[in-house]
């Protein structure tokens, strides 16, 4: 028992993280159409900066700053890059985005090299909050539950109560409209892409010290923000919140029990093979739920689409 | 009576509360020509993609020739004879102009999705698609991105790929739409032309055209139709003069 | 730059033209010569295995753009259908050999074909109702769901090491047992023959061309009485074909399949390849297979930071060029036909040759600064562009700067001259 | 950096004829192994002590043959079996006959095979497959041929040799097994298995787990079952960031025993490791660096660190392929003949200074050697790895680890 209220806290870190990132994705993606494939790059990038001011500054000064230089290379992206792309289409837009994930890999590794940095927890952190039946939860992951959820609130505030929020939400549904009507769209875009990559910045700060700070680790969260915002419905905050958490539960469980595949076979009828070394499908009798626990989002994403294209919160059709 | 080309029946349509569509009865005959006018936000449109599947209906039903269309897809209506075109230029604006006609001959000579003909060695193909380009005055552009030509070439365009099917009910949704006066005439003579002896169901504005065109006339207001009939005595109806006419006539003059 | 030639990459207008649908042999029967001809000038063994692997790229990049260029279709997971060829052929490989089955290897990629297009009709069955963002993401989750599989379900993919086979093993085929390298070379280059010709008529066919219509203006199809999603199942099935046949050949030359030819790495790079040659045209994913396939092998060979160097070509292309080296190339046909690209050669010399110098001054700078970070202590010696000098001393430096600024200045003083050469090349009339 | 000599010529496929008719002075060895991409740190710091060793083994002492240079040639197979076939080609072309390849079973697998078929359709261009790191017991077994030799110990006797150590460890009473799920993690599981339950019957396996390779990104859920079963130790086989993750997860959430690993020092991860790590990883490994086996081996790690002071030795049988290599093609007395060559390395006794004697099982090409297991520490350091002040102490040995350990391979020689 003691242990799901742990995997609960442990599956709401990982899913409020995965939020920070997919929210800024959803604003991106539902508003100019631009799949960033690079959104986990600025991630990186924010890591690696906070990394490099902490080591001249301490960490408190990384997570002010890195997010904020993160937002405005960001903003330069968009200024420079994809505006000059968006001209030619969406497919263009997402090999730009694409390249661009490449290049910021390449260029991590010229300036920092290859290996892992030693980025950690900050000293005032580094300790147990509590413990339940002998899990210890660090405070650091009560520090980020906190930090995500203050940002959630914040974006929430700044979408629902501010005038530029309604702008931006009136430009998720009708973009058009919004030009119209005399908006400077490119502003907002710009805008919009710079706060959203500053969001994945602050999660790189934040997740550097726990899950590593290396090269490869905007290819291990790539394509699962994706997969989150296109589950949770594009455009939809809510949405994007739900999914993370879903997701983030989803695999915890998946990871902390062993659930067997033969076990699910045997209770729906059907009965092991006598000769499992000669059968062609017994890997798919060993399989256990920690071995699948990280493409479960990828089932669920395409089940989703199959039967729900709109994704669980969202209006359009992707 | 022979069957109606096309028949509607108690047709409604509701975008959430709102009912754009309040039940809706019309039969037409074959080879008439009929318009359907009506002010601004009336459900003219509307009441098009219901009848070519673009939305489902709330309730009432479309029969085509007598067959009910319900539950069908649009490109299966099409195959059953109905064709249409849209309010906006809705071509293959990438693909030349012969290409944009040839498409829309391919399924009905019957290639359906073949894969072992090719499309340059077909002479009924290239000379189907060369004699509706020469209707429709276009064979010189023949080889030009569809997306370059000029408006009422589009439209024009657009009016070709309806009729080259060769579906003998065709509806356009207001073919002169945006087109200056001499345009007007030229696609005027082009829809007299090419709807020869087929059904012809159109949404249009410009009441010199409707009342050049049409042999009956539909006025809808508000989702309903509150006048069917020739184009005297709708012109004579006084409901349709109060509701409509009368400003639109005024305006022209 | 004129309107139409910066036009959005997946405009056809220009490429296939209804009225010059008559097959043009020649481009094929050159292309052929080529063919035949390319190993009597490369004749080591390397430069086949290179030239095998350029052309099963090509391969599977047309079959790629059968789906991107031709049908609209943004595929995340493309790599399965080839790879999962690939498998079914070397399971087939390793069954001719174990049970000495009666069979002609060159036949072997014509099953992998099959194979990939079963498959395709499979996962085409429920992804094409949708062209957009639906498609990408379930292509892109098929796509990981495989790759997973291929580490999990060990008697079909064999984990980590994959599967191999000995392709010596089949029928001899007219005295010829593939036991080398030149032999592979032309079974693969009959196969590429055979497959891009077939890929080029499948464009020219009704379903071929409504799956353009359908690209461009998928409703306006609907009312020409296609069904939308079955024209693009048909070309989903047809490009599973063709990339199954790619992983036949695979199978064939590299004699193993592993997980790489399933991951969402090899999806990328083939979208990047298709890319950087061009959608717009059936011939650019040829020109991007054989451009990406030189840049990563031969790049790779002479530096570590090839892959800065071509994704910042990647990103330079998407900018600059979105129609890619195709589009580029097609960029001259007006001028061409105009008569007046002559007048171009003097003003691209102009510009383009200090502008390339001052590129390689600057690659000269990034070089040196990895060798001067990264380098070993005392191991100041550095060797490039064939002059070997020390990284830690001032002098290369101030020589490699001053290149790249040179090259670069001359090139941004002579490019207003070259855009004027290019407007007037593409104005018709007035002196040729 | 001999890589960049040809940067910018101006055909490249010519450019690789124009290499394959080099001038054939020196000995090449070819190296292929990634030098991009997420696993490049590993390959670039192995190039480096190949390089250092060819030329402070051979080179410096004279060469071989009287007065032959070795020459390291590195090719980047960027960690895929595909490229790797390529640059093996490109390497045979450019008249090389020694390959050596040691990051990932997988690519191990391909080029043994790739060797073998070469070797049998090419008699006049065989060459010799030196496998430095990978350790897929298959390559010395089913999978074996003459011409690959592998100088790491397999991961069935470095299991064979952890499990001796762990045995002494009376505490222990329940053990968690956790690893990567392909060939390498499977095999490490097996067979921790499998000695656990032979030499200490007693003690409890409480789980037995793989998670998908290169794929996690928090390792939280694993660590939270891993302290809820109770486990005194840890054995995996993980490495490169799932290592890290693992190890840096289950210290943060609570595990106090220790983690019993293969791959866990140098690359960066023993200065990421730091101060958490300390006594509780523990790893088996080959070679005496902390202390430091001979003094030979000192002056070679000093003129090392001299040359690259953010690299380590942390591969320190790399020497011992080069040494080997050296003593088996003076002995041949030919280094164009690999069958003569590989005659010699067959059944080779060589004293390493790195302590110990090697022994190349001629049955199936495997070396036989003194394990060590060590801890990451940063007491009585002489050695530490990524200038961390961390580094590996050994604590226990076994000698000649595994020496009568069976082998299903059937040796084909020509």
């Amino acid at each position: 028992m003691e242990l799901i209220l742990v995997n609960i806290i442990d599956g709401l870190v990982t899913g409020l993280l995965l939020f920070m990132l997919s929210a800024g994705l959803t604003l991106i993606f539902s508003m100019m159409g631009v799949l960033n494939f690079a959104h986990a790059s600025f991630y990186m990038l924010g890591a690696y900066f906070a990394y490099q001011i902490s080591v001249a500054l301490g960490f408190w000064m990384g997570l002010l700053l890195a997010p904020l230089i993160v937002g405005v290379l960001g903003a330069g992206v968009e200024r420079y890059g994809l505006r000059r792309v968006h001209q030619y289409g969406h497919v263009p837009e997402l090999i730009f985005t694409f390249g661009l994930a490449l290049l910021i890999e390449e260029l991590v590794q010229f300036l920092w090299g290859k290996n892992q940095m030693p980025y950690d927890v900050p000293e005032v952190l580094n300790f147990t909050a509590f413990a339940i039946a002998g899990n210890s939860i660090p405070a650091y992951k009560i520090f980020m539950i906190f930090i995500s959820i203050s940002i959630f609130i914040g974006l929430l505030y700044v979408l629902t109560k501010t005038r530029v929020g309604m702008i931006i939400q009136a430009a998720l549904s009708y973009p058009r409209t919004v030009e119209s009507l005399g908006h400077n769209v490119p502003l907002i875009f710009m805008g919009v892409f710079g706060v959203g990559t500053a969001l994945a910045g602050v999660a790189g700060v934040i997740a550097g010290p726990v899950l590593g700070t290396f090269p490869g680790m905007a290819f291990v969260l790539g394509s699962i923000v994706f997969v989150t915002i296109v589950i949770g419905g594009l455009g939809s905050l809510w949405g994007a919140l739900v999914a993370s958490l879903l997701i983030g539960w989803i695999t915890t469980f998946a990871k902390s029990y062993n659930i067997l595949m033969s076990d699910i076979l045997n209770g729906i009828g059907i009965s092991t093979p006598e000769n499992m070394s000669e059968n062609i499908f017994r890997d798919l009798w060993s399989i256990t739920s920690p071995q699948i626990a990280d493409i479960l989002p990828y089932i669920l994403m395409v089940l989703i689409l199959i039967f729900r294209p709109a994704g669980l919160f969202g209006k359009r059709e992707s | 009576m022979s069957t109606p080309a096309l028949e509607l029946k108690g047709l409604k349509k509701s975008f959430g509360k709102a009912e754009i569509i309040r039940g809706i009865d019309l039969s037409i005959g074959k080879a008439e020509r009929h318009a359907i006018i009506g002010p601004n936000g009336a459900g003219k449109s509307t009441l098009f993609n219901l009848i070519t599947a673009r939305f489902p209906p709330t309730s009432g039903t479309v029969k085509l020739h007598g067959e009910d269309l319900a539950g069908l897809e649009p490109y299966q209506i099409n195959r059953k004879g109905l064709s249409r075109s849209f309010q906006i230029t809705n071509i293959f604006p990438a693909m030349t102009v012969f290409e944009n006609v040839r498409c829309a001959l391919l399924w009905a000579q019957g290639y359906r999705y073949s894969f072992w003909h090719l499309v340059a060695r077909s002479h009924s193909l290239t000379e189907g698609a060369e004699a509706i380009l020469d209707q429709i005055n276009l064979l010189e552009r023949r080889n030009l991105p569809a997306g370059t030509l000029s408006y009422a070439e589009q439209r024009a365009l657009e009016i070709g790929i309806t009729i080259a099917g060769g579906a003998d009910v065709i509806m356009l949704d207001e073919p002169t739409a945006g087109m200056s006066h001499s345009e007007t005439d030229y696609i005027t003579d082009l829809v007299l032309k090419v709807t020869e002896g087929k059904t012809l169901i159109m949404v249009e504005h410009d009441m010199g055209v409707v009342f050049g065109l049409a042999d009956r006339i539909s006025v809808l207001v508000y989702g309903e139709i509150i006048a069917t009939n020739t184009p005297e005595l709708v012109r004579a109806d006084p409901k349709v003069q109060e509701a409509y006419l009368g400003a639109a006539l005024e305006a022209e003059h | 730059m004129t309107d139409q030639i910066t036009t959005d990459p997946s405009r056809p207008a220009e490429r296939m033209r209804a009225g010059s649908l008559s097959l043009t042999v020649g481009p094929w029967i050159i292309a052929a010569l080529a063919l035949l001809v390319m190993p009597f000038i490369f004749t080591s063994n390397s430069a086949l295995t290179i030239m095998n692997q350029m052309w099963i790229t090509v391969i599977f990049a047309l079959a790629y753009n059968m789906l991107l260029g031709q049908g609209g279709m943004l595929s995340f997971g493309h790599a399965v259908y080839m790879g999962l060829g690939g498998f079914f052929c070397m399971h087939l490989m390793n069954y001719i050999e174990d049970y000495g089955l009666a069979f002609p290897l060159p036949l072997l990629p014509l099953f992998g074909g099959l194979f990939g297009m079963g498959f395709a009709m499979l996962i085409g069955s429920f992804s094409t109702s949708g062209a957009g963002t639906r498609f990408a993401m379930i292509s892109l989750g098929v796509g990981e769901l495989i790759a997973a599989c291929s580490v999990i379900i060990v008697a079909f993919f064999g984990g980590e090491e994959g599967i191999s086979g000995d392709r010596t093993y089949g029928l001899p085929f007219f005295g010829v047992e593939f036991l080398k390298q030149i032999e592979v070379y032309y079974l693969i280059s009959f196969w590429l023959m055979l497959s891009a010709l077939l890929m080029y008529l499948f464009s020219r066919t009704p379903v071929g061309r409504m799956a353009n219509a359908v690209r461009d203006n998928p409703e306006r199809a609907q009312f020409l009485g296609y069904s939308a999603r079955w024209v693009r199942f048909y070309s989903f099935c047809a490009s599973g074909f063709f990339c199954g046949i790619a992983g036949g050949l695979f199978a064939i030359s590299y004699e193993i399949l592993t997980e790489e030819n399933l991951n969402a790495a090899s999806s990328g790079v083939i979208l990047l390849v298709t890319f950087l040659g061009g959608v717009g045209f059936f011939f650019g994913p040829i020109i991007g297979a054989i451009a990406f396939t030189l840049l990563q092998t031969v790049l790779g060979l002479q530096t570590e930071l090839w892959a800065i160097y071509v994704g910042a070509l990647f990103l330079a292309t998407v900018m600059f060029f979105p129609g890619g080296l195709a589009g580029l190339m097609m960029m001259h046909v007006p001028a061409y036909k105009l008569g007046k690209a002559g007048g171009l050669v003097v003003p691209y010399i102009k510009t383009l040759v200090p502008a390339a110098i001052g590129i390689l001054g600057i690659c000269a700078l990034i070089e040196m600064i990895f060798h001067y970070r990264h380098g070993a202590t005392g191991d100041t010696e550095m060797t490039l562009f064939w002059t070997t000098f020390d990284s830690h001393s001032i002098l290369p430096w101030i020589i490699a700067a001053a290149v790249a600024l040179f090259g670069i200045g001359i090139a941004r003083a002579t490019a207003p001259a070259m855009k004027e050469a290019w407007d007037e090349a593409n104005t018709p009339g007035g002196a040729s | 950096m001999k890589k960049f000599t040809k940067l910018g010529a101006a055909s490249a496929l010519s450019l690789i004829i124009g290499a394959s008719a080099a001038f054939a002075e020196n000995i090449k060895i070819a190296f292929i192994d990634p030098l991009s991409g997420p696993f490049a740190s590993t390959g670039t710091n192995g190039s480096h002590q190949f390089e250092f060793a060819a030329d402070y083994m051979v080179n410096q002492k004279g060469g071989v043959l009287g007065g032959t240079n070795f020459e390291v040639v590195s090719f980047d197979n960027k960690m895929s079996p595909k490229e790797s076939l390529i640059q093996l080609q490109v390497a045979i072309d450019q008249g090389i006959r020694y390959v050596v390849q040691g990051n990932s079973s997988g690519v191990a697998n391909a080029i043994t095979e790739a060797v073998e078929k070469h070797n049998k359709r090419n008699p006049d261009s065989r060459v010799l497959f030196l496998n430095y790191a990978a350790v897929d017991p298959a390559l010395t077994n089913d999978k074996c041929n003459f011409w690959h030799f592998r100088f790491d110990a397999n991961a069935d006797i470095k299991m064979d040799a952890l499990t001796d150590v762990m045995a002494q460890d009376e505490t222990m009473k329940k053990v968690y097994i956790i690893g990567q799920d392909y060939s390498f993690g499977k095999a490490v599981a097996a067979s921790a298995v499998e000695n656990l339950s032979a030499k200490r019957p007693d003690v409890e396996i409480v789980g037995n787990e793989l998670h998908p390779i290169g794929k996690v990104k928090d390792f939280t859920p694993y660590s939270r079952k891993i302290v809820a079963s109770g486990a005194d130790a840890i054995i995996t086989g993980n490495w490169g960031a799932d290592m890290l993750g693992l190890g840096k997860s289950v210290i943060e959430n609570g595990f106090d025993g220790p983690i019993y690993t293969y791959y866990a020092a140098g690359s960066g991860m023993t200065a990421a490791f730091g101060e958490s790590a300390k006594g509780r990883v523990r790893l088996i490994s080959q070679g005496g660096i902390n202390p430091i086996a001979t003094e030979e081996a000192r002056a070679t790690y000093k003129a090392f660190k001299e040359k690259y002071p953010d690299g380590n030795i942390d591969q320190s049988r790399i020497f011992n392929v080069i040494g080997m290599l050296k003593t088996a093609i003076e002995a041949a007395g030919t280094a164009d003949d690999v069958v003569a060559v590989a005659n010699e390395l067959e059944g080779m006794e060589y004293d390493s200074m790195w302590g110990g004697k090697l022994f190349m099982r001629p049955q199936d090409h495997q070396l036989i050697q003194d394990m060590n297991v060590g801890v990451h520490t940063d007491e009585n350091i002489e050695f530490d790895y990524d200038n961390s002040g961390y580094g590996v102490l050994t604590e226990s040995t076994v000698e000649m680890a595994a020496m009568d350990s069976p082998t299903t391979c059937k040796m084909k020689r020509p």
